[in-house]
């Protein structure tokens, strides 16, 4: 067995402190918990917050919380990398990020590989304090989820992936084989964007859920943005499909095409030339200065950014692309 | 005194139950007594009381008492209604505040039998187990105790069977077996009055005395030592405007009829 | 800590010799499953079975395979008493139960204790081989669905529940605090009655889904009855409502009122009624006798049973009741 | 030979990997190669092909090529839409027949490095990790890996970076170590040709060698020692009605027209 020692313990919690945690913290009531996106970034993504985006890859990634983090100047944030993809990309060319735990970075899957994320590594700027596998990370957000200690995972085992890891190996005292523990993940913050979500915080989304039922109530803050802010009543009629309840949630905030450029399933395509451009550019520390000196710097919020990016017209294409796919017949 | 309405002692204990939970919390409610206790307690002081059932019913605008844990009338007009899973995590994650039980025996450190009575393996009566209630024993932070019952027969100095957490065999004893830090037994409400549990040996203690109960009765109805404090409160009676929401609750008296 | 040896080990298989069994007996291809009820019990839960109920308490039981299971005369069956209410209840008084472990048994939630229940495990006709909480069975069902061999849970710890389970107590590596290890369990077969279903096996259940998620994953083979046979295309217009997938499923049967005399969420209420007659009925072996000769032995099939609580006119009533609930409003 | 028609090295490649796929099996897919050779397999021998991507589609009619794991099109028409834990805990519980990988090297016994080229503290190259590649190459029963680049820099004697399992040190390793017994690399297809692994060293032995590809070539491009048996098949080019269905399914040639 290699020595599961040389990945950087990040996140776990004794589980009766973090219980502590929430009873003190966490209003069981229904409060109305809309706030401005400025806002909801200053109080809740502080500089060195343990970090985590909801959403996979290129899918409902909560790009305004993401862009509104740079325009705020966040910084020494570790980044939970669970297939961060453009998210990381950008946080890591704002300056935002110190560290990050990988199951996946750096690369913008079919895409190619992210020229500023590699960057930072390779010089140093970015520090990689651990490696995971992607079943492994969500399950550290299952046994925080949860309440317990671990997540027993039979995956990593035997590999530098899981020396690098902060798993633990134990034998499994029934059937006596060997099989891997992974500790419990408690992200001080968590960032969703969601199709639909009510004032108190209970949010519904359409397609898959990806890791996020796990993820929500692992984390210890939850910000929730939407694509459309509806009545409590529309919750209610169809409560089983509440992803995340409202007492997990501390700001909502509605934000239209609040994932672009990444997709938002059902709803808008990715913005592929979007995509294009900040790789094009960030190919150099000079060309990601301008990205956000014109995306970010040169805006005052996330409306002139899609103002930005083409406006109403562009999203429309993009309403259009995923209109046109199949997916929404 | 004499003013107050006439009312049951349902009403009482409901009364007495629902003044127990503050607004702005969780409780975990089964059928029956529980979600009553817990709609009154919204309907009075805690609107902003959270009530969750087991089965997976997350804030629901209960409309009719329900029958079943599960059932539809659970997760009516509720803010989620997901799974077992979504909720015992969420408890034992520490989101839940109070818990609602009931039982067949109890010890003085709040320990509770619901298995069986007499011998487990030939029981003399087996009764339905633990289901939830171990879950909600070990993960609420506070557990209230409904036994209508108080008697030698129910006040027990030792189970038959431990079903259910209480403060096991003292003070530090639920964290040195690995439950939950700082939950357990909170309060126990009876036929003749509402207990605590003494701080420093962690065993039943009186805290109020209902209406025209005597701390003799309370001696008599338990087979183990129950502390008396110097000063004992006596249980507020219902208001009639607790009787008003009650009879709304529950119209047909299905609970408080009993 | 209490010793943890009491119960008897039940379900339980090495992950690896459960992954061997699933590839060989598990066909990941759309075939029609559709066969009749009778045929479904006979193939599905042969005598000797480790056998678990969907649903929950009197919520949405497989009542038209339990039947059929009593009618078939099934005998020595295992039962996982997972709030095992009416379903258990009816078994034992059938005669097909030699073993129950036990969360909740031999109860009726509100409705009282059941006297055929207790009389079959207080005169020893029925034997409990073990004791665990609600929560403890569902993450026992969690294990086995994930492939994994035991779930970590913080319950039990300290009591006879957990003397008398079948679970270990481990020191957390990361805390040092003991946290219960429930193995995992893995039924032979696990029966479901759902809203709609398509002829391959993808059931889609209305409201809460109580541990159903989780025991259909566990179970090795799975028998599903629904309320209403679907086209393919009914279930592909939102497959994010699916909640047991075609592969995990072996036999689909099309049966109105399946759950009956229990509630089906949104479709009909419980009927009190009959439930009663039944709780009155079993006062007595020779009232359960009876019941069987009038509801079972004394009707061809479960239509024949629907007739003989009243047919048409009552289900109507009971649809009336769930309508007039504002739960359906 | 000379009558088939002209294809690429990718639409060679796409063929021999659909072909791996048997009929009523299940196979976990990436975006790009996998997916294709899937929705081939699909097409010709293998209808009842389960396709499940990482992300929670389950059985999608995949309309066009996605472009990510997770985007709409991964469970267009699907039977299911869940979860990343839903289609990790069933390709954990063996439920997941083949697994595509690729990776920047492998070593003799089918391990494969995709986390960093050099020093993992200090990389020269920083790749973007396991993702789900290590879950894939531990779950599914045969994993089933395309190289496109075999040469000494991609067949290696010694990873930098062990980042999914192959057969670790050898026969018996996996299982030594933990992981799900059984399972494993299956094959590996690269530019040149396509490779199995010895039954009793677990190392990577050459099956067949594509048309015009030769054993001195495959030596070549390697820095560790091939097995080459004494007879070794020839790949077998596609034909035209696989060509016709390969241009069906990506009619823009994103994947085949590299």
């Amino acid at each position: 067995m290699p020595p599961s020692n040389l990945g950087k313990l990040i996140g776990w919690r004794d589980p009766d402190e973090n219980r502590a945690w929430v009873r003190e913290h966490k209003t069981r009531a229904l409060v109305d918990k809309r706030m401005p996106l400025a806002e909801a970034v200053r109080r809740f993504v502080p500089d060195g917050s343990l970090l985590a985006l909801g959403g996979f890859g290129h899918i409902r990634t909560p790009m305004a919380l993401i862009y509104e983090i740079v325009r705020q100047r966040r910084r020494d944030l570790t980044v939970l990398g669970k297939t961060a993809v453009h998210d990381i990309d950008i946080l890591i060319g704002g300056g935002c990020v110190s560290q990050v735990e990988v199951a996946y970075a750096f690369g913008h899957e079919l895409r190619g590989l992210s020229p500023c994320g590699r960057r930072a590594v390779e010089s140093g700027r970015v520090k990689v304090i651990g490696e995971l596998s992607n079943a492994a990370y969500q399950w550290r957000f299952l046994a925080a989820a949860m309440g317990v200690p671990f997540m027993p995972v039979r995956s990593m085992l035997g590999t530098d992936t899981l020396s690098h890891s902060s798993a633990k190996v134990l034998d499994d005292p029934w059937s006596g084989k060997p099989v891997a523990l992974v500790p419990a993940c408690y992200p001080d913050v968590a960032l969703f964007h969601v199709h639909r979500c009510d004032e108190y915080g209970n949010a519904q989304i359409d397609g898959i859920r990806i890791e996020d039922f796990e993820l929500a109530r692992a984390a210890r803050r939850v910000v929730v943005t939407t694509e459309v802010l509806v009545e409590h009543e529309r919750i209610q009629r169809r409560p089983w499909d509440t992803l995340i309840p409202f007492y997990l949630v501390d700001a909502v905030v509605e934000v239209p095409y609040g994932a672009h450029p990444t997709e938002m399933p059902l709803a808008y395509s990715f913005d592929e030339a979007a995509i294009a451009h900040w790789l094009e550019l960030s190919q150099t520390d000079a060309g990601v200065q301008d990205y956000f000196a014109e995306f970010v710097f040169g805006v005052a919020d996330f409306a002139g950014y899609l103002k930005k990016i083409g406006g109403r017209k562009r999203l429309g294409q993009l309403k259009k692309i995923m209109d046109l796919e199949p997916a929404d017949e | 005194m004499s003013k107050s309405p006439a009312y049951t002692l349902t009403e009482l204990l409901a009364c007495a139950a629902a003044g127990l939970l503050e607004d702005g919390r969780s409780v975990f409610v089964g059928t029956g007594f529980p979600i009553l206790a817990a709609m009154l307690a919204q309907r009075t002081h805690a609107p902003g009381l959270l009530i969750v059932f087991e089965a997976g019913g997350i804030g629901p605008q209960v409309p009719v008492l329900p029958i079943s844990v599960g059932d539809a009338r659970t997760y009516y007009r509720a803010s989620a209604a997901s799974s077992m899973h979504d909720v015992m995590s969420a408890a034992q994650a520490g989101y839940i505040d109070y818990g609602f039980l009931g039982g067949a025996a109890m010890d003085p450190y709040g320990n509770v039998d619901t298995t069986v009575i007499g011998d487990w393996a030939h029981p003399t009566v087996r009764l339905p187990g633990s289901g939830g209630a171990n879950d909600v024993g070990s993960f609420c932070w506070r557990t209230i105790y409904v036994l209508r019952k108080q008697s030698p027969r129910t006040f027990v100095p030792k189970l038959d069977f431990l079903t259910t957490p209480g403060y096991l065999d003292g003070p530090g004893a639920r964290e040195r077996a690995g439950l939950p830090a700082d939950g357990g037994p909170y309060r126990v409400i009876t036929q003749l009055g509402i207990y605590g549990f003494d701080e420093a040996s962690k065993r039943l203690k009186l805290l109020s005395l209902h209406p025209g109960a005597t701390v003799a009765q309370v001696r008599e109805a338990s087979g183990f030592e129950i502390l008396i404090p110097t000063r004992v409160e006596v249980t507020p009676e219902p208001t009639a405007r607790q009787l008003r929401f009650l009879r709304e609750i529950d119209p047909q008296g299905l609970v408080i009829g009993k």
